[in-house]
């Protein structure tokens, strides 16, 4: 049953990345994205984080990529025409980030191969109470020092889009 | 379940000084609406109160160093160090800020509040033992600093500098963000000394390839943040296309904080592995050096060189991060104040000639400065002076600490190069003083207008702690090499 | 394995009533119009017009579906099914009431109970978005990007205090699990008040009952806070291009989110499946008593038929009602039954209200839709919040 | 490689997630590189995000620690406001300049 | 505190007086200024009576902790090597002064402040006995002296300050790197202490890093003497600086570059200044008939006392990798010499071109007629730079081309080849300039010599002619000192050479070498 949900929504979501990628217009970009959060988000209750995954879906998913495609229909952004980048960041770029990838890949492997296996119920320290817990006691700075990013993300959605006054 | 956690008075001590600015930056956007047309310059006067209560704030809390906030704030003298550094510059930079947005009649409540909490962000940084918490203030700063360099936002190089800056910052953060994933993974902790046990463990050993793998992503995230090259390209298109005092300030403490970071991260949580990213940096750092200076030598924009000179200044203390010494974390500590009292004095030059909508950014508007304004260029002479590295001045003495870290790390090829850079670099900054000294006034020079107090003061101060930090560079470097001590 | 049968039929059984339920909401909702403008409403249809929803649904489906040539066919047609799988699925977490034993088996009568249920409903609700704003987006027309941009400002907006006012009577119950939280509200006070987050708690939850159902009524785009399809300004908002079942989706989704809205008002401040007094005072007598009432009637009104046709109807129901009485006091069942029906009756009082403000409210202007969410209605959930919080805390 | 035995019976390797993570981190990488529209290259970087997001949970369950979502807890806050002030940036250029491609928005130099 | 720090101290607090001064009163700044270099030129005759012959090491040593870490030290003081060069600048800054009185009308506050602080910066180079002092000293030079081409200089001034400033900072970096990796081995930035640890073998450095370091430190110097090919700024330099600045660049700023030489690397890099002793003399001899041949060729006067320097100079690094007696004492006076007659010739053109604003050959001509007095003193002066018996620069040459004698006879035809044309191209300068008919320019603008102008040129011929005679009053205490450097320089290849290599200078070398392996 893990391995089924593993691979469904991996392939989800790898699918609907690659789709993020390639798609021509910002609004199937988006949606995409929107899908891979989704598919992210089910991951995350299958290791446990369910807290984490409701928040990815009301967070992310339902916030961040709404305002995403809020901006996207509000400048009514066409689809991009199909003349990438130059050839060179072609050239260069594919070979560097499959390089890349396949290191990623093979430390990741050769390192956490038998760190451990994914079983649903094996971990539950994501519920929210564990999660409150951690971010009052241990995490309190951070948690109380995330409101002034709050605090700036508000002042520049103010400075830089309000209408002028007069 | 009840829950109690209440912090210490130490603790709230050792907080202070982003206590301080965060209630005086929600004060200034509260004040806004109420007195921005009226006392447009108010704003400045509370920002500096408030950054100088923080800076005493930020010393008081050195005298009682220690951990806090479940090990992940840590006050130390390196933490005080950058956290002293950033607020002193995030003071210069409200004054050399004052004329310009009058200038350009901007809103002063918003920008003293983003500047504060950019501030806010850099403290953080620097005082964080946690990279979870590193991160957080990174981007703190960075956001804050996203929106600074676009806050003219009728402004098109405004909107391009913080476009870029946004994408490029954002897209180092991923990297960095992954790294620490990754770190995370095999230590089982993001805080800086749990990792470095971690690693010191004769089990970690086996790790190391994934730790060099994490500590690679680390590094091209932070190589960003800090404008070493290859990760510069934003670099010039930010500093020169965002507001003239907000590139004084980009160009200075998120770097002088980002490379606190940079040495607490690598230095203690990756000292195990040295090996393995010294030739990275090695590179980087020659490679920062070169593309700075040469890119520097065509450049007819005085931001835009400015830009390239911090490319290659940031190669500089890479070269002593290179070194991975307390030698040289102290040089780094004692470059980077130099660093920033001379660029920030340099700004403070453009500032004033740039005149309205920043017209006058060519080399050549400088013409005849010298003549116009004796003051002003005889500063600018300083600073370009200091950023050569001329002796007595705060910028040798930064360089020569270096190098000789870098010497005695065994990098002699690395100062060799560094410093025939050096010399290179000496050929622009003495082309900006063959402008100003040599050549005939032209137009921006007529519409000069004389130096505003604020101005004046975002000159002097930098010039005078520029020679004190090259008269005397005893009193900075031993504090430096002291806190140096306690990061390794 | 029984799990998943029992899984299966229980999806079965809910998809069902819903979707019966949703469409006779429909009806519900034109007679109740009617009559607070005394009128008749739909009566041609069957007896009362009772039929009325199926001959609708047959219409809607057999109708031709007209697909504009400007229009983004994909995201045109993705826009319906996202605004119904995302109403839709939130039911899935909702309990309905206590658990139910048929012989071997054992089960909930909900059909996921997740830990983080409120969460979820959360989640989906802010999902629901994509709906509105991709259908408006993809319909290639002014009027409708407009209400689409509109409401998913509006939703946003609004999902705030919303979620301000859910969390007030979390703290409360002090879980995120719907289930666990209707059991919290089980008691009574003195005997008699029951304990439900409205009334009771060391901080009584009026306020943030009222902001939860205003902001309700602007997450489901209902008067007075249907700009998104605001006839008289957007012709008819976002699904402007929408016709046959696409059109129906989007009318099944707002009703759809009407009952989920109701049902989590429910859960939360109205004490779920908890009657409004103790079973001591006779509570489980209500039902019948209702019931028996309803058939009482129908039976006098087959006897006295306005219609000729009620002569042959009215009894059928009466008989029905009377039926039903018996099963209500059958014992066996009362434990399962009296939970189903009392939250049915609150969540079916709630959607009466949302009808019955329909009838009642004009339209608000936009400018003052937002002003409202953000000056008002946010500020008072926060402090609402506070308070609870700080109540919470010095009742430990 | 764990035998498909193995992986039905302790359940699916926590470095398949790492390597999922990995790929879509790569994926957002590549469209960061060769996509021009503005906004879509700032999802790329949120998917990048997402990418790490998911090797924190992943390593949380490692090491059986809370603290690994906490982390992503923190990451989607930074997140969303980056993505507050990422879009009114955006919005700004787009006003001054009616273009989102990133290759046009490129005026600056000498 | 002693009268040393005292000289030192007074231009440098005289530059701040004088920035302090107020723009307006230009003839305020003159005086004071001048007053200034006066009183350090006095002060440092103080030092020339009070030094005490017969010690070879250093003395009004100061040393004092400047910076503490790392350990800079505040370590001046003045042996025979430097006290001469030390006055001689005490002597120049005065007499630069007085040049520009009438000729410097724009931003006259800035040329004299920069002079003084010229003067301090000089001084300090020669008093310099901790490295990273003798560095920062080094460095300040270079300033005031970018902004007297820089601002006062003839037309293609720009061009001539940036290359000048890029070439000596490029080869002082490389110098930066060699002084710091010298610290980083022997922990100490004292010369003398670096010496003796280098001599002692407490500080040890293989084959290679000595040739490093060698190589820094050489090419930092050579750039500044200038060795032949690096000398292509000095032209330029002196062509555009105004007259004072070629004064002062000629007279004393070269010699920075000979006296490190002889004061750093020979002595503390022994076995890599011998092993490459046999190149730098070619480039030496290039310098010293090149130098001559293309002097013989230019139209213009400066340009020709520039390139006559590039030659002269060559004499000076000739003498010095000679590594013999005679060869080091030719070579420190050689510098003192050309320090007083190329100085004097530059002022004497500086003269002339404030009268006829000409410096092309070809505008003058008869001045002879017209100012006799002028005529007379730039006959003397000629004649000292062409080494004419009784005057200075005889001494210096005839020292040197023994020396060089003494090492490699070979060396010294080439030499001596330098010598007779110095003798073509000065003298047919003279005959250009001051004979032939006398044009009408030069008749109306060719007045004589002013009061002024005789302060400026009297201590000058004073000094050549004394030099040429009486040089026992200043090469005792040069020898002594030379004779110090020389033995270090050999003791220390004894120590540690150890590769079989070609001797060039067979006499004295190889048999104290080979005395000392005897052990």
């Amino acid at each position: 049953m893990d391995l089924f949900f593993f691979v469904l929504f991996a392939t989800v979501a790898v699918l609907s990345a690659i789709s993020v990628v390639v798609q021509r217009h910002p609004i199937a970009s988006a949606l995409s994205l929107v899908g891979v959060m989704a598919s992210l988000a089910v991951l995350y209750l299958a290791l446990g984080a369910e807290f984490v995954a409701m928040v990815q879906i009301i967070v992310y998913a339902g916030a961040v990529m709404v305002l995403f495609v809020f901006v996207i229909m509000l400048l009514n952004a066409g689809a991009e025409e199909r003349r990438g980048r130059s050839l060179t960041a072609h050239l260069l770029g594919v070979p560097v980030l499959i390089a890349f990838l396949g290191l990623i890949c093979y430390f990741v492997q050769r390192e956490f191969a038998n760190a451990g296996f994914m079983k649903f119920g094996n971990f539950t320290g994501g519920s929210a109470q564990s999660i409150g817990l951690a971010l009052f006691t241990d995490y309190l700075l951070p948690f109380e020092i995330t409101s002034v990013l709050i605090l700036i993300a508000i002042l520049g959605a103010i400075v830089l889009a309000r209408k002028e006054m007069d | 379940m009840p829950i109690n956690f209440s912090p210490s008075p130490d603790d709230l001590l050792r907080f202070s000084p982003e206590i301080i600015l965060t209630v005086a930056g929600t004060l200034l956007m509260v004040l806004d609406p109420l007195f921005a047309k009226r006392f447009p310059k108010l704003f400045g006067h509370l920002a500096i109160l408030a950054l100088a209560l923080a800076t005493w704030g930020a010393v008081a809390a050195n005298a009682v160093p220690g951990a806090s906030f479940s090990d992940l704030l840590v006050v130390d003298g390196f933490a005080t160090f950058f956290r002293v550094l950033v607020l002193a510059i995030g003071i210069l930079s409200v004054l050399a800020s004052y004329r310009y947005l009058g200038r350009e009649e901007a809103e002063t409540g918003e920008y003293h509040a983003l500047l504060l909490f950019s501030v806010v962000g850099q403290c953080f940084m620097v005082a964080a033992n946690d990279l979870i918490m590193i991160f957080i203030g990174l981007e703190i700063s960075s956001i804050a600093s996203y929106i600074l360099a676009g806050y003219l936002r009728d402004d098109k190089r405004n909107n391009e500098a913080a476009l870029k800056y946004f994408l490029l910052g954002s897209f180092a953060t991923a990297f960095f963000l992954y790294g620490v994933a990754l770190l995370y993974g095999v230590t089982a902790t993001t805080k800086l000394d749990e990792i470095r046990t971690a690693l010191n463990s004769p089990a970690a050993v086996s790790s190391f390839a994934m730790v060099a793998v994490a500590a690679a992503l680390i590094f091209v995230g932070l190589g960003f943040k800090v404008s070493g090259a290859p990760f510069q390209v934003w670099a010039p298109d930010v500093y020169q296309g965002a507001p003239a005092p907000v590139s004084a300030f980009l160009a200075t403490a998120p770097k002088a904080a980002a490379f606190a970071i940079f040495f607490r991260i690598f230095l203690t949580a990756f000292q195990q592995i040295a090996g393995g990213w010294e030739p990275l940096v090695w590179i980087s750092a020659l490679l920062s050096m070169t593309i700075g200076n040469f890119a520097a030598l065509t450049q007819t924009n005085v931001k835009r060189l400015l830009a390239y000179s911090s490319v290659a200044h940031a190669g500089y203390i890479l070269v002593a991060l290179a070194a991975h010494s307390e030698i040289g974390t102290a040089a780094a500590m004692f470059y980077l104040a130099a660093y920033a009292l001379m660029n920030i004095g340099a700004f403070a030059v453009v500032i004033h000639i740039a005149g309205k909508g920043e017209r006058y950014l060519k080399i050549d508007d400088l013409a005849g400065l010298g003549k116009r304004q004796p003051g002003t260029a005889a500063m600018l002479t300083v600073f370009l002076l200091s950023l050569i590295g001329i002796p007595l001045t705060g910028g040798f003495f930064g360089k020569y600490y270096i190098f000789q870290a870098a010497l005695q790390s065994n990098l002699v090829w690395l100062a060799v190069l560094g410093l025939l850079n050096s010399a290179v670099a000496a050929y622009y900054y003495l082309r900006l003083l063959v402008v100003m000294y040599f050549n005939e006034p032209g137009e921006g020079a007529e519409t000069l207008e004389p130096l505003t107090p604020g101005l004046r003061a975002a000159l002097i101060l930098p010039a005078i702690g520029t020679f004190f930090l090259g008269v005397v560079p005893g009193f900075v470097l031993g504090f430096a090499q002291r806190s140096a001590a306690l990061i390794r | 394995m029984a799990f998943y049968i029992i899984s299966l039929i229980k999806i079965a059984l809910v998809a069902f009533i819903l979707l019966t339920v949703l469409a006779y909401l429909q009806w519900v909702e034109r007679k109740v119009i009617a009559h607070v403008q005394v009128r008749m409403g739909p009566s041609r249809v069957g007896p009362h017009g009772l039929l009325q929803p199926l001959a609708d649904v047959i219409k809607l489906i057999t109708k031709e579906g007209v697909m504009p040539p400007q229009v983004n066919v994909f995201f045109y047609l993705l826009a319906p099914f996202l605004a119904v799988f995302m109403a839709l699925i939130s039911i899935s977490v909702i309990p309905f009431g206590t658990q139910v034993t048929i012989g071997p088996w054992t089960t909930q009568l909900q059909l996921t109970d997740v830990n983080v249920g409120i969460l979820f409903l959360l989640a989906v609700s802010s999902m629901g978005v994509y709906g509105v704003a991709l259908a408006g987006w993809a319909s290639n027309n002014k009027y409708a990007l407009l209400g689409g941009l509109r409401s998913s400002a509006q939703m946003i907006s609004y999902e705030l205090p919303m979620s301000f006012s859910i969390a007030s009577p979390l703290l409360i119950a002090g879980t995120l699990s719907l289930r666990d939280i209707v059991n919290a509200q089980a008691g009574y006070n003195f005997g008699f008040l029951p304990k439900w987050l409205i009334f009771a708690g060391p901080f009584p939850q009026v306020i943030s009952f009222f902001v939860f159902m205003i902001a309700a009524f602007a997450e489901t785009n209902r008067i007075p806070f249907d700009l998104p399809e605001a006839e008289n300004e957007l012709v008819a908002g976002f699904h402007v291009e929408y016709s046959s079942m696409t059109f129906a989706s989007f009318f099944m989704a707002e009703y759809a989110n009407m009952v989920t809205v109701c049902s989590i008002a429910t859960l939360l401040f109205l004490g779920g499946w908890h009657p409004l007094w103790p079973a001591a005072y006779g509570s489980n007598f209500v039902a019948p008593a209702i019931l028996f009432i309803a058939g009482a009637l129908c039976i006098y009104h087959g006897i006295n038929p306005a219609r000729p046709f009620d002569r042959y109807t009215l009894p059928v129901f009466g008989l029905v009602f009377f039926g039903l009485t018996a099963l209500m006091l059958f014992p066996p069942v009362i434990p399962v039954l009296m939970p189903l029906f009392w939250f049915l009756a609150k969540c079916g009082f709630l959607l009466f209200v949302f009808i019955w403000i329909r009838a009642t409210l004009p339209r608000f202007r936009y400018d003052q839709l937002m002003g409202f969410a953000w000056k008002f209605l946010f500020p008072v959930a926060l402090l609402n919040l506070l308070v609870t919080g700080l109540a919470v805390a010095l009742g430990h | 490689m764990p035998d498909a035995l193995a992986v039905l019976h302790n359940g699916v390797p926590i470095s398949w997630y790492l390597m999922l993570s990995a790929v879509l981190f790569a994926l957002g990488v590549a469209g960061f590189l060769f996509r021009r529209n503005i906004i879509t290259v700032f999802m790329c970087i949120e998917l990048m995000l997402n990418a790490v997001n998911l090797s924190f949970i992943a390593f949380a369950n490692v090491h059986k620690q809370v603290s690994g979502q906490i982390f992503v807890f923190f990451v989607m806050v930074v997140a969303a406001a980056e993505a507050a002030v990422g879009l009114a940036i955006i919005l700004t250029v787009f006003k001054n300049r009616s273009t989102l491609n990133i290759d046009e928005i490129s005026t600056l130099k000498n | 505190m002693n009268l040393l720090d005292l000289v030192i101290a007074i231009p440098g607090v005289g530059f701040l007086i004088a920035l302090l001064i107020p723009r307006k009163q230009e003839q305020a700044i003159r005086i004071f200024t001048l007053a200034v270099s006066l009183v350090t030129f006095v002060a440092s005759l103080g030092l020339a009576t009070g030094y005490k012959f017969g010690q070879a090491g250093q003395q009004f040593v100061t040393n004092v902790v400047w910076i503490s870490n790392p350990e800079i030290h505040w370590h001046v003081g003045i042996d025979g090597l430097s006290l001469w060069l030390f006055i001689l600048s005490t002597l120049l800054t005065p007499i630069s002064i007085l040049i520009s009185w009438r000729f410097v009308r724009n931003q006259p506050k800035e040329f004299y402040a920069f002079l003084v602080l010229l003067e301090f910066g000089l001084v300090g180079v020669f008093a310099a006995w901790d490295l990273f002092l003798f560095y920062v000293f080094w460095e300040i030079v270079l300033v005031p002296m970018y902004f007297l081409i820089g601002i006062w200089g003839h037309d293609r001034r720009i061009y001539a300050a940036l290359k000048f400033f890029l070439y000596t900072f490029a080869g002082s970096v490389l110098m930066l790197v060699a002084i710091i990796f010298l610290y980083n081995r022997a922990g100490t930035f004292d010369y003398a202490a670096i010496l003796s640890g280098l001599q002692s073998g407490k500080v040890t450095l293989t084959h290679g890093e000595e040739t490093f370091l060698f190589l820094a430190f050489f090419i930092a110097f050579a750039i500044k003497v200038p060795i032949f090919p690096l000398h292509t700024w000095l032209p330029d330099a002196h062509v555009e600086a105004p007259s004072a600045g070629s004064l002062m660049l000629a007279s004393v700023m070269l010699k920075m570059g000979t006296y490190g030489l002889l004061r750093f690397c020979v002595p503390m890099f022994p076995t890599a200044s011998h092993e490459n002793a046999p190149w730098i003399v070619i480039l030496a001899i290039i310098g010293i008939v090149y130098g001559a041949l293309v002097a013989m060729v230019q139209p213009n006067m400066k340009k020709l006392v520039a390139y006559s320097s590039v030659s002269h100079l060559g004499f000076v690094v000739l003498g010095i990798f000679s590594f013999t007696q005679m060869g080091f004492d030719g070579a420190v006076y050689q510098m003192l010499n050309h320090g007083i007659s190329t100085g004097a010739l530059f002022v004497l053109v500086g003269f002339m071109y404030e009268r006829r604003h000409s410096l092309a050959i070809a505008d003058y001509g008869g001045v002879a007629t017209v100012a006799p007095w002028l005529s007379a003193v730039f006959l003397i002066t000629t004649l000292a730079s062409i080494g004419l018996p009784m005057l200075n620069n005889f001494v210096g040459e005839f020292l040197v081309l023994q020396g060089t004698a003494q090492a490699n006879f070979e060396w010294t035809i080439f030499a001596a080849l330098g010598v007779i044309f110095s003798a073509c191209y000065m003298l047919w300068l003279y005959q250009r300039v001051f004979f032939g008919q006398t044009s009408d320019e030069v008749k109306h603008h060719m007045p004589d010599f002013n009061a002024r102008e005789w302060a400026c040129v009297i201590p000058l011929v004073l000094m050549m002619v004394w030099m040429g005679i009486y040089s026992q009053t200043f090469l005792p205490a040069v020898s002594e000192t030379n004779a110090k450097i020389l033995e270090q320089s050999k003791a220390n290849t004894a120590l540690q050479v150890s590769l079989p290599r070609r001797e060039p200078n067979a006499g004295l070398t190889l048999a104290a070498g080979g005395h000392i392996h005897a052990h």
